[in-house]
């Protein structure tokens, strides 16, 4: 029998009509379109019991409550906690996105010497002969942790340097330091007791501090009110987001926040507004509103408004003396509501932005992201989590990322009481990472760990008797079974804070005005995100909306 | 004209036993459990009669799954009996601390989200209702995935045509359904997804 | 293709020829010639098909679009060719439903370019959506209250219509009609003609409709939100008087391209006159409604949800002139010089009224999808721009050159103007 | 139980930090990708910047966070989806969006006056290893589907999970409560149950500070939004309804 081409179409028609009553086509439909809904490429979330646990946030030495949900051992989701004495529940964008920190495509994986891939041997052979050659600088991005004492003992048993990066929080106190001896980072201000607050520029909703501290004071004693118990002044050039949302706003020119700080000194010393005797400014009226932009009127009332509510204090963005002037003119140094000395056994520091001379190698060890660059000709060592690029190092080490290595956290930079919490490390570092503390215990097996120090300051605490643990509830020290039982507590997220501000012999001697050498405008790191690396959903925040300008300098 | 009725019937028939016998055999690939596991042996030997005390709901209300291999180790830390099954267990997974990679039968998808919580507990179902007394199996059953989609073969039910099926054979979106029409229950979208 | 076509006849044996294919009777160019003028035609389709591709395979990134510009290019591009292959149902129902059997010469056509319209903007859809490969599912879990839902049902079996109706033509092809089968089941389909012309017509009503319901259902979009009758807003009656309004001018545009481009007079001058006439009438009341509507928009609908009419026409190019040129350039106008005796006697005026009328339709679709997401709707929301992308502008050209490969094919192998009954007795001779 | 969940956003306390807006990425997997922009990004919570369009001191500045207004009547994105993909949870009140039955044709995107609704216009990705990373309670979206805000239903799913394992029919609110307002840092998103005459939330939205965006279009949106401010509580009208006058010149000619 011949098969016929006749024969073949009959065949296929008998098949194609067979085929649409068997499931073959339905089938297929349902399940490609079943497909399409899981593709295989589509990342899927891991899967397993989420378990709740308690740290402090490490991107900045504020040192948030963190919230962190926990799946499989990596954490899935930050919040704040509300219980936490300083950021009270609050967090600020970063922090939000900082758990996919550790997976950023710029993680540092392996040491890098001058561009090139090389290895942690190299790197300590390297810095050992170094240190046998000349003197070491070490530069701590965060002081006054038990990492920074390794640090610390280090470069002091080697005759070297111990340089810290101060928050821009800090340099402001510095005036107070060279006028009072005190250490800058022992001072704060005391916002929580004030009624006004005349900023100078500093991004006070915006990046100042822990974002819980004064955003959250801001929203229950002043947000929306016409007559806010808690009045916030600010001087900015432009339409700032902390003056877009104060209780006023008065636009100066850039750069003329001295002469408008000397004008309002100058209006309250001649109208008897203010009870101290401070030196009179140099500058007269007419100049400081002549720099400011503003009528001499306007300063005379930005005067009188100041002064009509206090507690009053001044905040500086930068380490500008006359803001710190003006303080000492309005009485606010050392005194409920102004500035004041929380800390006598803070020490004082040198900072990291001086020049380095005649030292053979400098040690970085900056946990934090955010990028310094120290002015100097010596080798550089440099610990980081991140490749930032632009840090010109010739050693990049990698170091522990985001949560992944044990830290204290002392307190935050210009808070008014003391404050002490442990950050648990709740992921798991990669192992090709270690720390400054342990790669310097490889060069001096004498140094203590940093686990030995935080369990020491624990017993410091609970023999010390004072301050209060803050968790759900709050317990004084006084009533902890024991320092084992208080060290727990705070692994497991407590805080202890200090006691509260006492009036106390706190004072700063300003016999003249200070001469305000030419203001250079400083930013702060934390409002302007100046960071080479951000978390990666930060740029929900500048590139898939216009609510913020695009960071300089971001690796995308 | 009788001929081409012949070739005609002659498609017909080849297409209809393609479609309905080789093509359901042909979409699913075969695959073993990583070991042999028998859920009578250990209903009837070590007391586990429950099914709650393998597979529990969380205090969170979360549900567990299949234990985690600490829950083996609790009895098998050492080999119990000489059985192949057994020697792998001990030595490639309890011993080097790795999770047994278990196929799971039942698995939806990422996008639903399935509370036995409140299936148990609110509405008062028994395991047996949607997973049959397989917890009184002697055998693992081999586990059928879907070359297309990846389900499980239990989630359309081993039926192709769906339909004369046993009530708890395949977990389909229409199966959850139905259930809950027939309970009056009323959950929208993302009562069931997310 | 010119008026210098040889004859078949011609042809020396062993050159290729298409001959035996060409129906009887018909002069048509050398087959070198009409591949020449495909050729270019078939490198924008395959531009096109190309960036169809890229869109499929690497997701609606491709285009411009945005999430303030969720609809481009693409659905103007449907709504425009929708409504001007509204030709095919309507001549249909006239030919069919009114026995206007004046209108039977331009009916081969009608169903060509319908066919052609219809299937491209299916075509470009399958590539807007997101997930075509889910797109069956508003069958499986349609909404009921959606005008898509019933854009997709009545589309899809509009569709399915004129492939019915295409089949007899197609089976009229000259080696087609030796396969006995094939005349028996190209007569049975014939006959039913009449029927699938009724069927398309319902279903063309809804979904010209629904299209235009489509818009104005959307309350979150007070440029385009209308009041209606029942379920349907107005703009669902005016999509259909404004598509079966240009419909017949289209028709027009096309067959007279045809003459132009084959330099034959393929339909009588009294025809293109009586679509003409058809067109303009249909285009007056058309303007009527729209302007009512217009009114009762400005003055009710738009301001009852706090929208100040001025306030659409602030942002240029989307001035007042554009509302302007929609009702009296592309509508008044045109709508005069096909009903006016004397301009509609003259051929020039004729055609360049239908172009007008053509022009107004789309016009029509512009401003309703592109201008309604170019304009602000909270306060502070900013007036947007967007410009498609090479890979939308590619698809769309890629459907324009499909749809000149189609017709061609179809002119040069079916006998599209030929008379319908007794066809068989102009056997000319090899 | 029958709940009408909706939010009042104070904005006097907004200060624009975008914390809401990470916090939500990071709640619902939405990816943050390279090529993405203000206009083709993910960003179901959007915090916009507003001004008075004034200059000096006279110049005030407002942020608005926009999420889904989760509409209650004739909601317009639930009647134009073709296959059912967006619906009013009867329980809830929330509009719902489910990207897996969703094929893609952004009618409902045309169709929201918030512009409140996203198209995943790329397949979503992560660099390596992120994935882990990711929220176990919300599947991953694929490219070519629209999601908008769900008021992280996740977390009402916990909530039930949770309250059924205790044995009880009704969640506790504390633990409802979506990222965003669990975020801000000055509180001034609250989020409660409209339908409780009793919630603070449902007070606070009847209180004559609140308004809410593009009321009179009818659609009962369940966000709400409160200022002390008059020229704020006018952003809630259109350009028209606000400023008769202004002839705001169009930025894009």
């Amino acid at each position: 029998m011949k098969v016929t081409r006749r024969d073949l179409l009959v065949w296929s028609a008998g098949a194609a009509a067979g085929l649409m009553v068997t499931p073959v086509p339905w089938k297929v439909l349902d399940d490609v379109s079943i497909w399409s809904q899981n593709w295989p490429w589509i990342p899927q979330p891991p899967r397993g019991p989420v378990e709740v646990k308690q740290s402090s946030c490490t991107l900045c030495p504020n040192g948030c409550g963190l919230r962190v949900r926990m799946v499989g051992g990596w954490p899935v989701g930050v919040a704040g906690v509300a219980s936490h004495p300083v950021s009270r529940g609050a967090l600020c964008p970063l922090g939000f996105g900082a758990h996919q920190l550790n997976w950023h495509p710029q993680r540092l994986r392996a040491v890098r010497h001058r561009g090139n891939t090389s290895t942690w041997g190299e790197a300590h052979a390297a810095f050992a002969k170094a240190c046998s050659e000349g003197p070491v600088v070490v530069i701590d991005g965060w002081p006054g942790r038990a990492a920074s004492q390794v640090l610390e003992n280090f470069a002091k048993s080697r005759r070297g340097e111990y340089r810290v990066v101060l928050s821009p929080e800090t340099r402001a106190l510095l005036p107070y330091e060279r006028w009072s001896g005190a250490p800058a980072t022992s001072l704060g201000y005391d916002l929580e007791n004030a009624q006004t607050i005349v900023s100078f520029g500093a991004p006070l909703l915006d990046g100042w501090g822990a974002p819980g501290r004064f955003t959250r004071l801001w929203a229950e004693r002043a947000a929306g009110m016409t007559d806010p118990q808690l009045r916030l002044i600010q001087i900015d050039a432009t339409l700032s987001r902390t003056a877009a949302r104060a209780w006023r706003w008065a636009p100066v020119r850039a750069g003329a926040e001295a002469a408008l700080a000397a004008g309002v000194a100058r209006v309250l010393l001649e109208e008897h507004l203010v009870a101290s005797r401070g030196p009179m400014p140099h500058t007269t009226s007419a100049e400081a509103a002549d720099q400011t932009g503003l009528t001499a009127d306007a300063i005379r009332d930005l005067a009188r408004t100041i002064v009509a509510r206090g507690p009053v204090v001044a905040l500086a963005n930068d380490d500008n003396p006359a803001i710190a002037a003006l303080n000492v003119v309005l009485g606010a140094v050392g005194t409920r509501g102004g500035v004041v000395r929380r800390s006598k056994t803070a020490k004082s520091y040198v900072a990291a932005d001086a020049e380095i001379r005649s030292a053979r190698a400098v040690l970085i060890n900056s946990s934090v992201p955010w990028d310094f660059v120290p002015r100097t000709d010596a080798e550089v060592f440099r610990f980081a989590a991140w490749d930032g690029g632009s840090s010109k190092a010739d050693w990049l080490l990698p170091a522990p990322g985001f949560l992944e290595e044990l830290t204290d956290v002392p307190a935050a930079p210009a808070m008014a009481t003391e404050t002490y919490a442990v950050a648990q490390p709740l992921a798991k570092a990669p192992h090709e990472v270690r720390s400054a503390a342990q790669f310097l215990a490889g060069i001096d097996a004498s140094l203590p760990t940093a686990e030995k120090i935080i369990r020491a300051r624990c017993q410091d605490l609970f023999h010390g008797r004072a301050g209060t643990l803050c968790a759900q509830d709050q317990t004084p020290v006084s009533k902890v079974a024991s320092a084992q039982k208080l060290e727990e507590q705070l692994w497991n997220g407590a805080v202890w804070v200090g006691e509260p501000f006492r009036a106390e012999s706190f004072r700063c001697e300003l016999k003249e005005w200070p001469t305000v050498a030419a203001s250079v405008p400083s930013q702060n790191w934390l409002s302007s995100w100046s960071a080479p690396i951000l978390p990666p959903l930060a740029s929900k925040v500048f590139q898939e909306s216009d609510l913020r300008e695009r960071p300089e300098g971001r690796i995308a | 004209m009788r001929r081409s009725v012949l070739v005609f019937g002659l498609g017909l028939a080849v297409a209809l036993l393609a479609g309905w016998v080789a093509f359901p055999r042909a979409l699913y690939v075969q695959r073993q459990q990583p070991l042999e596991f028998r859920h009578k042996t250990h209903a009837e030997k070590s007391g586990l009669a429950d099914c709650n005390e393998c597979h529990a709901v969380r205090d969170d209300g979360t549900f567990a799954g299949i234990p985690a291999m600490d829950k083996c180790a609790g009895c098998h830390s050492e080999r119990i009996g000489e059985s192949k099954a057994e020697a792998t267990l001990v030595n490639d997974y309890i011993k080097p601390g790795h999770e047994t990679p278990w196929l799971v039968y039942s698995q939806q998808p990422p996008n639903v989200w399935f509370s036995h919580a409140i299936h148990l507990k609110r509405a008062g179902l028994n395991c047996t209702d949607c997973h049959a007394d397989y917890g009184d199996s002697d055998q693992m059953k081999v586990c059928e995935v879907n070359r297309i989609s990846g389900y499980s073969r239990d989630i359309w039910g081993h039926s192709i045509s769906r339909v004369h099926r046993a009530p708890h054979d395949g977990m389909k979106m229409s199966d959850c359904e139905d259930c809950h029409q027939q309970r009056h229950v009323e959950v929208g979208c993302l009562g069931c997804h997310q | 293709m010119s008026s210098t076509a040889l004859p078949d006849s011609r042809l020396t044996d062993g050159q290729l020829t298409d001959a035996k294919w060409i129906p009887r009777g018909e002069e048509r160019t050398s087959l070198s010639r009409f591949l020449l003028w495909l050729a270019p035609w078939v490198v924008v389709l395959g531009v096109g098909v190309y960036a169809a591709g890229l869109c499929l395979y690497y997701g609606l990134n491709q285009t411009n679009m945005d999430n303030r510009f969720a609809f481009g290019l693409w659905i103007f591009l449907d709504l425009g060719i929708i409504a001007l292959g509204a030709g095919a149902f309507f001549t249909g129902f006239l030919v069919y439903i009114l026995k206007r059997t004046e209108l039977r010469p331009i009916l081969n056509t009608a169903v060509v370019v319908g066919l052609i319209c219809y299937s491209g903007a299916v075509a470009i859809l399958m590539i807007d959506v997101g997930q075509p490969l889910r797109a069956w599912f508003t069958f499986w879990h349609p909404n009921t209250h959606s005008m898509l839902t019933e854009v997709t049902f009545c589309i899809s079996c509009y569709l399915l219509v004129l492939c019915l109706e295409y089949i007899p033509i197609v089976l009229r092809n000259r080696q087609l009609r030796r396969l006995p089968s094939f005349l028996v089941f190209e007569h049975q389909l014939h006959k039913l003609v009449p029927v699938l012309a009724a069927v398309g017509t319902l279903l063309s009503f809804f979904h010209q409709g629904s299209l235009g319901g489509l818009y104005g259902v959307l309350r979150g979009r007070p440029f385009a939100y209308r009041h209606g009758f029942f379920i349907w807003p107005s703009t669902f009656f005016l999509f259909i008087l404004s598509a079966i309004a240009s419909g017949p001018s289209f028709l027009m545009l096309v067959t007279a391209t045809v003459e132009k481009v084959t330099g034959k007079r393929l339909v009588a001058g009294e025809v293109f006159r009586r679509l003409g006439f058809i067109s303009g009438v249909l285009l007056a009341i058309y303007v009527a409604a729209k302007s009512i509507d217009t009114l009762v928009w400005i003055d009710f609908t738009s301001p009852s949800v706090g929208f100040a009419p001025w306030q659409y026409y602030m942002h240029k190019p989307f001035g007042l002139p554009i509302l302007f040129a929609e009702i009296v350039i592309f509508g008044l106008l045109p709508a005069f010089l096909l009903t006016y005796r004397r301009t509609a006697m003259r051929r020039g005026w004729l055609l360049s009224a239908a172009a007008l009328a053509c022009g107004g339709v789309l016009l029509n679709r512009f401003v309703l999808t592109v201008q309604t997401l170019a304009l602000p709707t909270l306060s502070f929301d900013e007036f947007l721009q967007y410009t498609p992308s090479w890979q939308e502008v590619a698809s769309f050209g890629g459907v324009i050159a499909y749809g000149v490969i189609v017709y061609s094919l179809s002119y040069r192998y079916l006998p599209l103007f030929a008379p319908q009954q007794g066809d068989d007795a102009h056997v000319s001779g090899h | 139980m029958t709940a009408r969940y909706g939010m009042v956003i104070d904005l006097d306390r907004c200060t624009g930090c975008g914390s809401c807006m990470v916090a939500c990425a990071a709640e619902n997997n939405v990816p943050a990708l390279p090529q993405a922009t203000a206009r083709t990004g993910l960003t179901p919570m959007l915090v916009r910047k507003v001004s008075n369009e004034m200059d000096g001191a006279a110049r005030r500045e407002v942020f608005i966070p926009i999420t889904c207004m989760h509409c209650e009547r004739d909601t317009p994105c639930v009647s134009v989806c073709p296959q059912q993909a967006v619906e009013v949870d009867k329980a809830t009140g929330i509009v719902m969006q489910m990207p897996q039955r969703c094929l893609g044709c952004r009618y409902c995107m045309t169709a929201c006056a918030y512009h409140a609704r996203y198209f995943n216009w790329r397949d979503p990705a992560w660099p390596a290893g992120m994935e882990k990373s990711l929220n176990p309670a919300v599947a991953v979206r694929m490219r070519g589907v629209v999601e908008k805000c769900n008021f992280c239903h996740g977390r009402l799913h916990a909530a039930k999970e949770k309250a059924a394992a205790a044995g009880k029919r009704e969640i506790d609110a504390a633990d409802y409560v979506p990222a965003c307002v669990e975020a801000c840092p000055t509180a001034a998103i609250h989020f409660g149950n409209l339908a409780d005459s009793n919630d603070p939330v449902s007070q606070e939205s009847r209180s004559s500070d609140a308004f809410r965006l593009l009321a009179r279009l009818g659609t009962e949106p369940k966000v709400y939004y409160k200022s002390k401010e008059a020229w704020v509580r006018q952003l809630a009208e259109s350009v028209s309804a606000r400023n008769p006058e202004a002839s705001r010149e169009a930025k894009h000619v």
